[in-house]
């Protein structure tokens, strides 16, 4: 019986994250669209792509990797999830949550993006390639503020358990990101990063690389790349929510906060071209780099 | 046949016949004296329409004769009227040909209305001969437009 | 050690691409070592079309070889017939020109603030300037019928007279287009990422910006002013006033400025002819255009494009075709030498950016 | 990396725009309103368009072809119309609108309709008008003569005043100068309508843009080649050409006939004629050809005979070649020399004529047949109908063939000073101008209305000008007696017109006794004509086919006796010299052909 309910909390999960994701993607081509004085798509429009996608087929066949490219992706995205309790306390969507999974999460969510490079860089298609390249080169980038802001937490809170620094925000004034301003600033920049939206798009833009490494990838395997990144964002934002904002209880105040920080990417994305990959490197490294060594600086001397 | 002693629907059919046998021989007469080609053409096409009218009459159902006849318009444009009369023994071209026709068929026309008026007593009689006179009135017509649509081509 | 080299090939079917045309890119990491332009994927040989032509058939064809732009090409070879002719244009056709072509210059320049931010992933701003865009060519549309090729400026004047109200339409857009200047502003150049990725790129080099016969606003960039509306009038534009911006920069900072700042000028001009509009005719009718002759000679005439100067050399040979229509584009210079030279070490992402700050269009180059 | 915080912060403003109201419609819920002269799909009226194909002409991307709708149109197309629509590749059209602005007609236009999906490729080709017949509904750009390309006004030809025409012969029409025919010429939109209902099927669009190019040497030799009496054709031809030329549905057709008297005028004798058009004549085939009547078919059969190298011989009854165009026609229209320096010019070529040499008399048909390898009959209609009233014989109540023929021979007729003239026709205006000429007052006698008249309405015109009263819906009753056997007036009626049921022209109906008399001095018929065959032998008659006084012959001119050609008013009911020419070139073609298949 709780075998049954536990399965069943996965696939509710999968499902939440996934709709949320969509939904979340289509608020963003809204806005996107208000903004720039168009009346947009509906806010579905991101599932409508993705059934269509999913009923097309592919004639294209560039070798066994470029089939596993889109599963790794969508494999790493849900690993990504499952191991993230969506919910603070109570039994459902708690999902693999362990002592130490921020450590596990760091490594498991690059998984993604490498099974995408391995995908793409197999098609042989330069553009794909080079994407590939600046994508990682920018993993290189964001991730070394993502973790200082991960340490900045882990030190603060003396644990590695997702579970127990969501514990830790008791309350409002607990939050993370009043208690470490800088690590939160360091972090929400290196999300900014992982999103890929501008300035930081560089190995998709479509100026240079025509869409880089999905360049050779339609119907179904961009149907999985799509349901991948809908499932992905939520993680994300599920991760953050829970590791600055001090999770949430219910999936209501989730969404609300999620959505809050997600306004983040997206209207930056909205009003910025995008950086140069050197630049984007080079400005990872330095602003919150900074910011992230500050907030360990600020942790150690709090304590 | 006499005009006097026209007592029933029958003698006067056959009276009818006996013009129309006249009108024929004179036209296959003008056959024979015309030269010109079309005139020769008209005489035989005229020859021909009263050979008709007299099968026409002969074959007449005297029961059904009320209904038959054509009630519709005869336009009269009154060409005939000032035609000069030509006499048979002068008629020789086509032009010629067609204003003895048209007299003809006109003073065909006279002679069934005054032998309407003449039976008017006599409702049967008075009905053929009124039909007769409408029928020659439009054969009339017919030769009115005819002249209008050759000789009068440019008037 | 030599590095690997990459070949990328930008286009002939890219986002990033002005136009129907391919830069074959040699590239090491993200620099590009050499770059090669290669046209040849849009139009049939335009010029030599309109040798098979008569005249007033080229008039649908020349319109074609900018897409952006396509009336100073109408206005040239209309220019170029009627000297050849010894034609009057009556004055009110002449004005009616200088307003559709300063229209056609907003326009051109509102694709340009789009093709610019769009290509450095600004990807509000063409949503902006193209819409905005539109509002011109409503503009264009109930003027001659046609929104993008308009086929209206023709041997002798224009093709019909203005419409009932076109004016006062005229002038709301003009208000409205200066209105959204500001936001543009706000947007585009007030912008620090903007500004970092335009300053000291695609930088053109000064000394030799005028022997290698660049023009338009590139030439202007390097702080020479030269325009050909100034130093050589063509139609009624030296009864007009307007300046004639320049920058020092010479980079693609440079040019946007310079752009930005005769987009002010155009709407200005705009407004004076509005003002200065003399009645009367609009067309001083050609013969018959199915056995039209042009008199034997032969003719160059310029116009200042969105782009820099814009040439016509007509040749006729007294028949009712053309002998010779070649077109002297400024996209010609700038897309494929200049282009080329500005690429070699530059970085990936600039490609498509520099190619818009030069005003690279492919139909042209390939008329 | 420096940044200000005005680079950073401008930028957020945009988000202001979330909150205004989005240019963009939604599509297939809202849709744009295109302006008035937006140029989208095209639409074709049917009816108006008379497939001169110009539109296809001038489409510099050949997107337009001409093209029947159903199978058989250009066959069963009535005159002055193809029967071909334009259809439209809309794969290839530019919407340039050149094809509207050359629309003669204004048939065809742009609609408003701008969107057009389909999968079927083959369904971009739009026929306009078949594929959109609601189109109408949804014109922008249309045609309007006031923005047309062509030139809708013909230049105007000069002419002497009505006052000074009626003083003497003299030509009245004065034809063009070099630049008015330059100018006339470049109207022409070379589209070839005209050609097709021309009998002869002249080379009108060629020569007209001879004539364009100043080019009048090659004008003469385009119009030789199918025409021998191209110059008599320039002054008198009645011209169906002008009648279906496009730029007449709109405005004035090109003056076809005047350019091509303008052409031929410019040889100015016989030898010149020969020096231009430089004929290519065979040597001789030992083939004879006889020809009966030297009328324009006679002529044309003789000519084109003689420049193959047959033997050719013209029997003619009167004294000059020509026909009814040198008996018929006044010398105000055509003046002698002009005909006279053709047949010096056809004689020249080695048509032999023997004038005064009337068939039947002179000598017989059946020597004319020993004598020759085959015979042409083209005698025309010279006998009049009579008016046929009564009074009709009384002296000075003549004929206009006669009255005509007598003037051009420069016999004296006294007509008084009062003449009437009864009749439509070209021959009862010609009747009436001659008598015009020679001082009388006139009046026109016609039954019908002024718009039945089968006239050409440049000669009604003419005569108008030149005083001439025209009395229409007027029936002629009798003539009037003056008691010494002269005419002394003629009654006649007035007629009130009734339609047709059965589709004919609309007919005068008399109105009883509204009669009145017009006094006259000459009473002058012009009803009709018709020929005189007298000459033929009843055998041959008799085997010759005559169908409503006509001979009936093959497509090639040939009757049912094989080696007899027939030609002309006798064998076309059009009743005019053009037609006459091209039974006289088809007989040329038949008489090749028979007398080599022998």
């Amino acid at each position: 019986m709780e075998t049954l309910k536990t399965i069943s909390g996965y696939f509710a999960t999968i499902g939440v994250a996934f709709t949320v994701g969509f939904l979340f993607m289509g608020f963003r081509r809204i806005l996107t669209a208000r903004v720039q004085n168009r009346v947009g798509p509906p806010i579905y429009q991101n599932l409508l792509d993705i059934i269509k996608l999913w009923s097309k087929e592919s004639a294209i066949n560039h070798g066994l990797m470029q089939h596993m490219g889109p599963a790794f992706s969508i494999t790493a995205s849900v690993t990504t999830l499952m191991f993230i309790p969506v919910l603070r306390d109570g039994n459902w969507f708690q999902n693999f949550s362990f002592e130490g999974d921020l450590i596990f999460l760091l490594y498991i969510m690059v998984f993604g993006q490498l099974g995408m490079a391995l995908g793409a860089g197999q098609t042989g298609n330069p553009n794909s390639a080079i994407g590939v390249s600046r994508g990682l080169s920018q993993i290189v980038g964001y991730e070394i503020p993502f973790v200082l802001a991960l340490t900045a937490l882990m030190v603060y809170h003396e644990t590695t358990s997702l579970h127990e620094i969501m514990a830790a925000q008791d309350s409002i004034g607990g939050w993370n990101i009043f208690v470490n301003p800088l690590a939160f600033v360091a972090g929400i920049i290196a999300f900014l990063g992982m999103t890929h939206y501008t300035p930081f798009d560089v190995p998709f833009a479509p100026a240079e690389l025509a869409s880089g490494p999905p360049s050779e990838f339609g119907g179904k395997y961009l149907g999985m790349m799509m349901t991948s990144g809908s499932i992905f964002a939520f993680a994300k934002l599920t991760l953050f929510v829970n590791l600055f904002l001090g999770g949430a209880s219910n999936l209501l105040e989730l969404l609300v906060k999620a959505l809050a920080l997600y306004l983040i990417p997206v209207i930056i994305g909205i009003v910025t071209p995008r950086f140069r990959t050197e630049q984007a490197i080079l400005f990872f490294w330095k602003w919150p780099t900074i910011i992230g060594i500050l907030s360990i600086l600020w942790v150690v001397w709090m304590r | 046949m006499n005009t006097d002693n026209i007592q029933s629907l029958e003698q006067a059919i056959q009276f009818a016949i006996e013009r129309e046998t006249e009108a024929e021989q004179m036209y296959q007469k003008l056959i024979r004296l015309a030269e010109d080609p079309k005139a020769k053409e008209l005489f035989q096409e005229l020859r021909d329409m009263e050979a008709q009218h007299r099968q026409n009459l002969q074959t007449l159902d005297v029961t059904g004769f009320k209904e038959k006849h054509n009630q519709e318009r005869v336009y009269n444009m009154h060409i005939a009227d000032y035609l000069i009369d030509k006499k048979i023994d002068d008629v020789r071209t086509y032009q010629e040909g067609l204003m003895l026709a048209a007299r003809r068929e006109q003073m065909a026309y006279q002679y069934y209305s005054l032998l309407a008026e003449i039976y008017r007593d006599n409702p049967g009689l008075f009905e053929f001969f009124s039909v007769m006179a409408r029928e020659e009135r439009s054969h009339q017509n017919d030769m009115e437009k005819v002249y209008d649509e050759t000789v009068f081509l440019y008037n | 050690m030599r590095e690997k080299e990459t070949t990328l090939y930008l286009g002939p079917q890219h986002p990033g691409i002005t136009g129907n045309m391919m830069v074959k890119l040699k590239v090491t990491g993200d620099t590009i070592v050499r770059a090669e332009t290669h046209v040849g994927y849009l139009h049939r040989g335009f010029e030599k079309l309109m040798e098979v032509r008569n005249w007033m058939q080229v008039f649908p064809i020349v319109c074609r070889i900018c897409v952006p732009e396509p009336d100073p090409n109408e206005e040239n070879l209309a220019r170029a017939i009627e000297i050849l002719e010894g034609r009057e244009v009556p004055e009110r056709a002449q004005y009616i020109r200088v307003m559709v072509l300063e229209l056609a210059r907003l326009a051109s320049y509102l694709l340009w603030f789009g093709g610019q931010s769009g290509s450095a992933g600004l990807y509000t701003m063409p949503q902006w300037s193209v819409g905005d865009r539109d509002y011109i060519l409503d503009l264009f549309e109930e003027l001659t019928g046609g929104r993008v090729y308009h086929m209206y400026i023709w041997a002798g004047g224009v093709r019909r007279d203005l419409p009932e109200g076109f004016a006062d339409k005229v002038l709301r857009v003009m208000d409205y287009l200066e209105k959204r200047l500001k936001h543009y502003d706000n947007l585009m150049l007030d912008n620090s990422i903007f500004q970092k990725r335009a300053q000291g790129v695609g930088v053109i080099d000064r000394e030799k910006a005028l022997d290698w016969g660049i023009v338009g606003p590139p030439l202007r960039g390097c702080g020479f002013k030269h325009d050909v509306r100034i130093d050589d009038p063509y139609l009624v534009y030296d009864k007009l006033q307007f300046e004639v911006p320049t920058e020092t920069g010479c980079d693609v900072w440079a040019r946007a400025l310079v752009r930005r700042r005769e987009f002010e000028q155009s709407i200005s001009i705009i407004r004076q002819i509005m003002e200065k509009m003399p009645g009367g005719e609009f067309y001083n009718k050609v013969p018959n255009p199915l056995h039209w002759k042009v008199p034997a000679g032969d003719v160059y005439v310029k116009t200042e494009s969105a782009r820099g100067e814009f040439g016509y050399y007509v040749v006729s040979d007294g028949s009712d075709k053309p002998r010779r229509v070649h077109v002297r584009g400024p996209a010609y210079v700038h897309g494929i030498t200049l282009l080329e030279h500005l690429l070699q070490g530059a970085n990936l992402a600039d490609v498509s950016f520099i190619m818009n700050s030069l005003g690279t269009c492919p139909p042209e180059m390939e008329r | 990396m420096e940044f200000s915080l005005k680079g950073m912060l401008n930028p957020l403003l945009a988000l202001q725009q979330a909150g205004k109201r989005p240019h963009t419609i939604q599509f297939p819920f809202e849709e744009k309103k295109v302006a008035e002269r937006y140029r989208g799909l095209h639409f074709n009226d049917l009816e108006a368009c008379i497939g001169c194909g110009t539109c296809s002409t001038i489409c510099q991307n050949e997107a337009i072809d001409m093209v029947e709708i159903n199978p058989g149109d250009s066959e069963n197309a009535k005159p002055g119309d193809s029967g071909l629509r334009p259809r439209v590749d809309n794969g290839r059209c530019c919407w340039c609108a050149l094809c509207v602005e050359v629309c003669p007609s204004g048939s065809l236009s742009l609609t408003t309709h701008y969107n057009y999906v389909s999968e079927d490729a083959n369904s971009f080709l739009w026929t306009p008008g078949v594929s959109n017949p609601d189109g109408h509904k949804e014109l922008s750009f249309v045609s309007d003569t006031s923005h047309s390309l062509l030139d809708y006004a013909r230049v105007p030809m000069r002419e002497l005043e009505g006052k000074e025409r009626i003083k003497s012969f003299a030509e009245v029409v004065l034809g063009y100068a070099d630049e008015e025919a330059k100018k006339e010429a470049a109207r022409c939109i070379g589209c070839s309508i005209c050609t097709e209902v021309c009998p002869v099927h002249m080379h009108i669009p060629e020569y007209i843009s001879a004539i364009e190019h100043g080019n009048n040497e090659d004008a003469i030799r385009i119009i030789y080649d199918n025409n021998p009496i191209g110059e008599t054709c320039g002054k008198v031809c009645t011209r169906r050409c002008e009648e279906v030329c496009p730029l007449g549905a709109r405005g004035e057709a090109i003056a076809i006939r005047w350019l091509k008297r303008y052409a031929t005028e410019k040889a100015e004798n016989a030898e010149i004629i020969r020096e231009i058009v430089n004929p290519d004549i065979k040597p001789p085939n030992g083939k004879k050809v006889g020809i009966i009547g030297a009328g324009p078919s006679g002529l044309t059969v003789a000519y084109y005979l003689a420049l193959r190298g047959f033997d050719v011989t013209i029997y003619e009854a009167k004294a000059k070649a020509g026909g009814m165009i040198m008996y018929g026609i006044p010398k105000y229209r055509l003046p002698l020399d002009s005909l006279d320096k053709q047949v010096e010019y056809m004689q020249s070529v080695g048509v032999k004529i023997h004038f005064n040499t009337k068939v039947g008399e002179q000598i017989s048909f059946t020597e004319i047949e020993k004598n020759h390898d085959a015979v042409f009959i083209g005698i025309g209609y010279e006998v009049p109908y009579t008016i046929g009233i009564d009074g009709e014989n009384l002296e000075n109540s003549i004929q206009a063939v006669n009255f005509l023929r007598d003037i051009n021979a420069d016999k004296h007729v006294d007509i008084g000073n009062r003449v009437a003239v009864i009749g439509g026709g070209n021959v009862a205006i010609d009747a009436a101008r001659v008598s015009r000429r020679l001082g009388a007052e006139v009046t026109i006698l016609y039954r019908r209305r002024e718009e039945d008249m089968p006239a050409d309405w440049e000669e009604i015109e003419g005569a108008k000008h030149e005083g001439v009263i025209i009395k229409t819906q007027a029936i002629p009753l009798n003539v009037v007696d003056d008691g010494s056997g002269r005419v002394k007036g003629i009654r006649y009626g007035n007629a009130r017109m009734v339609t047709d049921e059965k589709g004919g022209r609309p007919r005068p109906e008399l109105i009883e006794g509204d009669e009145h008399i017009l006094e006259l001095y000459t009473i002058i018929g012009a009803i009709g004509q018709e020929a005189d065959y007298s000459f033929i032998p009843e055998d041959i008659k008799e085997k010759i086919g005559f169908k409503s006084g006509r001979i009936v012959t093959n497509e090639w001119q040939q009757t049912s006796v094989p080696h007899i050609f027939a030609g002309g008013d006798i064998v076309n009911r059009t009743a005019d010299a053009i037609s006459a020419v091209a039974d006289g070139y088809k007989a040329v073609k038949g008489i090749e052909q028979f007398i080599f298949a022998k």
